[in-house]
């Protein structure tokens, strides 16, 4: 006996659906195995990790506070990876667009007006950019390996934070402890509801109906879409690789900037020397959790989100380790990614072939 | 249900054997000390970020009474939960904004800082010692200039190379940053970075240096002179009792020596004469006599920080951001 | 050349069913999920014989094939070699029993030297400098010259053949087998192989011979085993059948001639080339020199050449996936247009086919009617607006082209990977004949397709010629040539060869006009 | 010790774990795999090293544990990636993730506990010559086996059937399946190898670098391997040059902030990411070259036909 992949002639649409809750069946299986060997009840423990979070209306908004930038950089991620783009740099566009997008709140604290806000995070975006410039630039004239560059300019970037919050951007009420001033409330995105949901999310939300119909319904989401799969192809439609390049970075910078921005006007409301939690990193995760795609984004950073709020909840209520979430969370990767194989393929298994005699 | 729920939010994992360590332990003190009228549970690896206000919040709303935020970063989301949870008691370390529920707290580590400055002024061969700080936060730069402070009681012409790891713990770069300092002639290493492996290195190439956070010694037994222990145990025992017996009230602690926060760890691999000096000292500390940063004070351009006979405030040493006279490096302004 | 062709009789002709056996295949099957590519197919193969497997596209040949080699395991059916059964699991099995394969689409690694793509394939033990010294020395011996350190990326298409075929002939083999091996050589190169051919079943060689050219089967095969929806339909001498009764056997009906048609009126240039010169644009490319040339509204003009003598190249120049350094040296119904790029030229009424169906023509992920936008988006069509696609334009679109150029698919609208080579390409140039364009530009248009499918391909491009439309195909087959052709050019190392009248150039002249015998005359020289 | 021999010895310190983790996903990717884990695997290496060692007493054993930890993730990671084909990039950081978590979790129980030395080879009368002996005859067995490790992953590559079996696996493995190569076993060797050198690289970080163990140790070195692959053009030697440039620009921030370079701390820091990237954009302008040696099939999915 032996495991065989059969290639399907095309994506079965029905698996696209079925897979990824064969994967949460899995998980669910494995991780009421691993909550058991540790000693926990495991229905309990799946409880406290997938269904608590959700009972309450805090922990919903908290919910959606993680989720929504996972989401943003992610969605901007994807249209990265679907046009064979390498921008794994997220993380330092998201800090740059932060840095950028605090500037007008921390150097000129005094201009507080309704132009503000909409000013802070268009020079979020604009930062944002900027920072995933570099790598496209530098691709495109030097033909530089953008996973690398990008990658690189993580840290130069969370560093450049870090010497702004300690020197010259450091609050003059502080007590020269790292840490910007406080914005000021013209600057602080306004919360949704009672809890910490702000107007961050909505960008979220946007920006997966935006690219949804901007992969789907637009001659640039085919652009996307057809110099990602077969980049001859897409010159002989009369797209431009190095103009992709570009958008690619510009977007996906653009919305990790936003991202950053909303996060430190919105949850932050001040800069301080981090402002992430490997968000940028997370994303990548969370894009090709989600297939690529926006609404399966969508999905996944709510899904991953919610991992992270259930493994506090068990560290809470359960006194799991931190550990244990992560082990959890790589084992719902790693299912999600075995079963969406059987998209793209059909899986048998099969006796040894024998050589003699006729139909087996 | 009488039971007392106390919360702890770490920055780091209890693994790192550095500060989230010292605080688990001082949790695990509380568990000891006052049994089954407490129940503890905490959340660690929280990022400063975004994040933070999001574990503090599911404590409270989780039950917990009182709630240690340990890490200077948690400062303004554990105000904002103070804000929503009024009927919580929250102890936030090493920051400076308090409220009616909201108690500060941090440790005089610096005194701790001036004892060693002396021990390696008296060790030096070579008259100059090697500095390996995290970041430059006031922090990080009172423990330098008590440090230096301590050593120019000794030996005025004393120096001090610095370098900055820019990172809490990384254990190779700081065993970098020590081998470095060692290589450009220092022979007593100080680091304000919380893993052993500065004192390692020292240990390999047979010079001399101190804990940090904890006791090191197992990492060198011949090169570790002596540790500054941080100790919350006491604090944490007896902030938890006033919640208890209702006693609690919003303060701000800062407890060296004489409270038991600061300890030091066992002389060793010094002369006796040095041994004694250095616990002199600190019996010195300990009961008033000797406050480290006592005027004259010169800042590095010859101006007069504090002056003579003066104890500088500890509103001014808690931002402080200038280096005293004979340190060679520069600050970011 | 080492022999002169001219004193060797002919290769071919007659039945020689003496040899002994080499390998038997009895009831082979092979099923691909819903496919049966082989139903219950069986074989024999002698020594000292070219045996001939035909069918049409997706008969399931190259299927049989990899089964002999080891390639693929077949479901049911035994192999026997020298009358014992064997059981050949693995290519390096096959490759120990002797026997060795050229494939149809080449299994070469492009960033690897001649010498080691070739070591690949012999077992180890052999250091690389000797191997290098039986490269040179053997492919010079029957007359295909390699250089061994070559790295591939850096050879065109005819040398890359040649490579398969030393490599396979180092192996010493008893049975060589030939997936398609003409499809993209020269005549003269043809000629070379059949030579060596000869000279291997002389030595008591075996060779199964798969090719969709029925001429060359005729000439050469000495036994010819047909195959028609996964099974053998029938066995036979094809010296003694007519390329007409072959197709007839392999199709299942009959296969028309093409209709000329008389040629339109003359009308005015539509496409013209004016001292059309390109530098390489990378490292492996050839340069273009001073290339003139017209087509004229009405008339077919068919580029011939060896592959890698420029086609490439003077394709994307065309086609403006390359920018022309002059925007005057590309004239498209009187307007210069070296400058423009694809889409501007594709509004100006061109149509563009290339070699590469599957990530050139088309993208393999991508479906029919999204296929469809990939070349019409900006030809105002209608499937934009406002940045906004159309697809249900495209659908409809989809099913036009489907039914007027017979495309075949089991359902509707699937990926373009999903799709037969042959079908595919009937789409592709469907695709362009759909918008009627006013010049159409083709590159290799029924490279590995069958007959039947080619027969309606070509007649495709003679009729839109005579609607007036200015047609240039790029092509390495000169039968096609000869069957679509008004006026013909050669192109040769980068030089075009003025175009002339197709009634007035026989094969040989082309063969000496491919081999160079015109470039650069009166021209400046060139450095070979 | 004088300066400058000292200061290469903390160059080729700090440069080693980058080295071994480096030249193991070398291999991985000129078959065509690309595996993003080995953070993952490092770290997994780093606290089975660890373990190891305390249990037996032997830092050499600890060595082989973390080699075996290694492999074990990067088994894991071939299974996903070969048999089931799935996403390589994303397989690869889920193994990240797995890895701190599962190194955490094993690792609660050596925190703060010196670790076993891996011991330093003195070679009598060659390691105390001046410079040159320590420098050459003075180190680990790790160090020496991360330079055989480049001089031999190199021979192998460009000299061995073995490694052109592997490079044309990463060129193109529909034909190298067509020719017989059993695709998914070389990729699984690569992988494998792959695996116990990350784990070897996390083990020389707890054995040998600063032997203990703290909970994320490796303090993304497992990334900066990756981009030195990269910037390698997935060549050996020139890996070597990278890595050690990487550990020196390191070392050398140190060297002028101790020796009072009036910049700030930061920016030195930074250093040796934009040297990189200086760097790497000098190299990338030969783009012949760069596409020679970039395998073609790289993170592509491979399913035999059979
Ligand atoms: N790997 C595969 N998976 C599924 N179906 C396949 C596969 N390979 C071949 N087929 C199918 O098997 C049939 C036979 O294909 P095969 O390639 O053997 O045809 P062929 O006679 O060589 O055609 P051609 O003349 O185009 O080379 C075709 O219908 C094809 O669709
Ligand atoms: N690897 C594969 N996996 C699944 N299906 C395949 C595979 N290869 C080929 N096919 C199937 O084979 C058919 C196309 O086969 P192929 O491209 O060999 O053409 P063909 O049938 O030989 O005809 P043509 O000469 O027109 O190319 C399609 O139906 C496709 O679904
Ligand atoms: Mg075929
Ligand atoms: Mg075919």
């Amino acid at each position: 006996m032996r495991l065989e992949l059969e290639k399907r002639a095309e994506h079965s649409r029905t698996m696209a659906v079925l897979s990824p809750l064969l994967a949460l069946v899995l998980t669910l299986i494995s991780g009421a195995i691993m909550f058991a060997l540790l000693g926990q009840d495991p229905v309990r423990a799946l409880y406290t990790f997938f269904i608590e979070p959700l009972t309450a209306s805090w922990s919903l908004q908290e919910l959606v506070v993680k989720a929504a930038p996972l989401i943003l950089i992610a969605v901007g991620l994807a249209v990265c990876y679907l046009s064979n783009t390498w921008n794994i740099g997220a993380e330092g566009q998201f800090t740059f667009g932060a840095i950028a997008g605090s500037l007008l709140p921390i150097v000129f604290p005094g201009f507080e007006s309704p132009l503000t806000l909409p000013l802070m995070l268009l020079m979020g975006i604009a930062g944002g950019m900027l920072w995933g410039a570099i790598p496209a630039f530098l691709k495109i004239r030097f033909g530089a390996n953008e996973i690398l560059t990008s990658l690189m300019l993580v840290y130069v970037a969370q560093l450049f934070l870090d010497w702004l919050v300690r020197g010259p951007w450091r609050d003059p009420e502080g007590f020269n402890f790292p840490e910007s001033r406080l914005f000021s409330d013209a600057a602080i995105l306004q919360p949704l509801a009672d809890g910490r949901m702000h107007v961050g999310a909505l960008f979220a939300l946007l920006a997966v109906i935006a690219m949804s119909v901007i992969l789907m319904k637009t001659l640039k989401g085919f652009e996307v879409r057809v110099l990602g799969q077969a980049p001859r192809a897409g010159q002989f439609a009369g797209f431009s690789r190095n103009k992709m390049v570009l958008f690619a970075f510009l977007l996906s910078g653009g919305l990790a900037g936003l991202a950053g921005i909303s996060e430190v006007s919105g949850s932050i409301n001040q800069l301080t020397p981090v402002i992430s939690p490997g968000y940028g990193f997370t994303a990548i995760i969370v894009a090709f959790l989600g297939r690529l795609n926006p609404i399966g984004i969508f999905i996944a950073g709510f899904l991953l989100a919610l991992s992270y709020l259930g493994g506090e909840a068990a560290q809470v209520s359960l006194g799991l380790s931190d550990k244990t979430t992560r082990v959890f969370q790589g084992m719902l990767l790693f299912y999600v990614l075995a079963c969406d194989t059987l998209i793209l393929y059909r899986i048998r298994l099969t006796r040894a072939y024998a050589p003699s005699g006729k139909e087996a | 249900a009488d039971k007392l729920k106390v919360g702890f939010i770490y920055v780091g994992p209890i693994g790192d054997y550095g500060w989230s360590y010292q605080h688990n332990q001082g949790r695990l003190a509380i568990e000891a000390a006052l049994g089954d009228k407490v129940e503890t549970v905490y959340i660690e690896n929280v990022s400063e970020g975004p994040d933070a206000e999001r574990a503090i919040e599911r404590l409270a709303r989780d039950g917990a009474g009182l709630i240690y935020s340990t890490s200077f970063g948690f400062m303004n989301p554990t105000l904002k939960v103070a804000k929503k949870f009024p009927n919580v008691k929250f102890e936030h370390a090493t920051g400076y904004k308090r409220a009616a529920n909201v108690s500060t707290y941090s440790a005089r580590f610096y005194e701790g800082r001036y004892v060693i400055g002396q021990i390696a002024a008296r060790m030096s061969k070579t008259g100059t010692a090697g500095y390996i700080g995290s970041f430059p936060i006031p922090e990080v730069i009172r423990g330098i200039n008590a440090f230096m402070l301590g050593a120019q009681s000794v030996d005025p012409d004393f120096k001090v190379k610095i370098v900055w790891a820019n990172s809490w713990y990384d254990p190779g770069k700081e065993a970098d940053a020590a081998k470095a300092l060692l290589d450009q002639g220092v022979d007593v290493l100080a680091q304000h970075t919380d893993s052993p492996a500065p004192l390692q290195v020292a240990e390999e190439r047979g010079a001399i240096g101190f804990g940090q956070a904890s006791d090191m010694i197992k990492f060198a037994p011949k090169g570790q002179l002596t540790a500054i222990v941080d100790d919350w145990s006491v604090y944490y025992v007896n902030r938890t009792k006033a919640v208890l017996d209702g006693t609690w009230e919003s303060t701000d602690t800062w407890g060296g020596l004489d409270a038991e926060m600061v300890l030091m760890a066992p002389f060793t691999n010094m002369p006796e004469d040095v041994a004694n000096a250095a616990k002199e000292t600190v019996e010195k500390i300990r009961s008033g006599k000797l406050h480290p940063f006592t005027g004259p004070i010169y800042k590095q351009n010859g101006e007069l920080a504090v002056a003579d006979g003066i104890l500088l405030d500890d509103q001014a040493m808690l931002g402080m951001n200038w280096y005293v006279k004979g340190i060679d490096d520069q600050l970011p302004q | 050349m080492t022999q002169d062709h001219e004193t060797n009789p002919p290769p071919g002709a007659g039945t020689r069913r003496s040899g002994e056996v080499l390998l038997e295949a009895r009831g082979i099957t092979k099923q691909f999920g819903d496919v049966r590519a082989n139903d219950d197919v069986s074989l024999v193969l002698r020594a000292g014989e070219i045996h001939a497997l035909l069918g049409e596209n997706g008969a399931g040949k190259s299927t049989l094939v990899k089964i002999l080699y080891g390639a693929l395991e077949p479901n049911a059916g035994t192999l026997h070699w020298r009358g014992a059964p064997v059981r050949i699991s693995s290519p390096a099995e096959a490759r120990a029993l002797g026997i060795g394969m050229v494939f149809q689409h080449f299994s070469l690694f492009e960033a690897l030297t001649v010498a080691e793509n070739i070591a690949l394939a012999l077992p180890g033990g052999t250091p690389l400098r000797d191997l290098s010294k039986r490269i040179r020395s053997v492919s010079q011996d029957y007359g295909l010259a390699l250089d061994p350190d070559a790295i591939v990326a850096d050879l065109p298409v005819g040398i890359r053949q040649r490579i398969e075929i030393v490599r396979c002939l180092l192996q010493e083999p008893k049975l060589i087998i030939m997936d398609e091996p003409t499809s993209v050589l020269t005549p003269q190169e043809a000629d070379q192989l059949f030579l060596t051919l000869e000279r291997l079943t002389a030595e008591g060689c075996a060779i199964l011979y798969i090719s969709h050219r029925l001429e060359e089967v005729k000439r050469i095969c000495h036994h010819a085993t047909i195959m028609r929806h996964g099974k053998v339909v029938m066995e036979c001498d094809p010296a003694q059948e007519t390329a007409g009764s072959l197709a007839r056997l392999m199709v299942g009906s009959a296969v028309h001639d093409l209709k000329r048609g008389a040629q339109a009126a003359e009308g005015g240039p539509r496409l013209e080339l004016r001292g059309l010169s390109a530098p390489p644009d990378g490292p492996f490319s050839v340069a273009l020199q001073d290339i003139n040339l017209s087509v004229t509204g009405g008339e077919v003009v068919a580029i011939a050449g060896i592959a890698g003598n420029g086609q490439g190249e003077l394709f994307d120049l065309l086609s403006g996936e390359r920018r022309a350094q002059d925007s005057g040296a590309i004239v498209i119904d009187g307007t210069a247009s070296g400058h423009l790029g694809i889409t501007l030229r594709r509004r100006q009424g061109c149509g563009f086919v290339p070699e590469e169906r599957l990530g050139h023509g088309a993208v393999p992920g991508l479906r029919l009617s999204e296929n469809i936008v990939l070349t019409r988006h900006g030809t105002g069509d209608g499937l934009v607006r406002g940045g906004m696609l159309d697809m249900g334009l495209a659908r409809r679109m989809e099913q036009r082209i489907k039914s007027n150029f017979d495309v075949r698919m089991s359902h509707d609208d699937p990926e373009a990977r999903a799709l037969s080579g042959g079908n595919l390409q009937k789409f592709v140039i469907g695709r362009e004949l759909d918008r009627t364009p006013g010049v159409l530009v083709v590159n290799q248009p029924t490279w590995g397709v069958d007959a039947g499918a080619a027969a309606l391909i070509r007649q495709e491009l003679i009729d839109l010629s005579r609607q007036g439309s200015a047609v240039l195909v790029i092509s390495q087959d000169l039968d096609e040539i000869f069957e679509v052709a008004d006026r013909i050019a050669v192109i040769s190392r980068g030089h075009l060869s003025p175009a002339e009248p197709a009634a007035q150039l026989t094969r040989e002249r082309i063969g000496l006009l491919m081999g160079g015998l015109e470039e650069g005359q009166g021209k400046a020289g060139h450095a070979a | 010790m004088g300066g400058y021999e000292s200061i290469i010895l903390t160059v080729i310190t700090a440069a080693t774990p980058l080295l071994l983790a480096a030249i193991g996903e070398l291999v991985v990717e000129r078959s065509g795999v690309l595996n993003l884990g080995v953070e993952g695997m490092m770290i997994v290496g780093a606290v089975l090293g660890f373990a190891g060692a305390q249990a037996t007493g032997s830092a050499y054993i600890g060595a082989l544990c973390a080699l075996g930890a290694g492999m074990g993730l990067a088994l894991l990671f071939g299974f996903l990636t070969l048999h089931l084909v799935a996403n390589q990039v994303a397989t690869g950081l889920a193994l990240t993730l797995l890895g701190l978590g599962l190194a955490g979790m094993i690792g609660e129980a050596f925190v703060g506990q010196p670790g076993i030395r891996l011991e330093r080879l003195h070679i009598p009368g060659l390691s105390t010559l001046p410079f040159i002996g320590p420098v050459l005859f003075g180190q680990d067995l790790l160090v020496y086996l991360s330079l055989a490790l480049v001089a031999g992953v190199s021979f192998v590559l460009f000299r061995t059937r073995a490694g052109l079996i592997i490079r044309a696996v990463g060129d193109n493995h529909g034909s190298a399946h067509a020719l017989g190569v059993s695709v998914i076993r070389v990729r699984y060797f690569a992988v494998l190898f792959g695996g116990a050198c990350a784990g070897l690289a996390g083990g020389y970080l707890s054995l040998a670098y600063t032997p203990q163990w703290v909970e994320g140790m490796t303090a993304g070195r497992g990334w900066i391997a990756l981009a030195l692959v990269v910037f390698s053009t997935w060549r050996p030697l020139r890996l070597l040059a990278g890595a050690y440039l990487f550990g020196a620009v390191g070392i050398l921030q140190f060297h002028a902030q101790a020796g009072g370079v009036a910049i700030p701390s930061q920016f030195l820091t930074a250093l040796p990411y934009l040297a990189t990237i200086v760097v790497l954009v000098i190299i990338s302008r030969n783009r012949v070259l760069t596409r020679i040696n970039t395998p073609a099939c790289l993170g592509q999915p491979f399913v035999p036909d059979r």
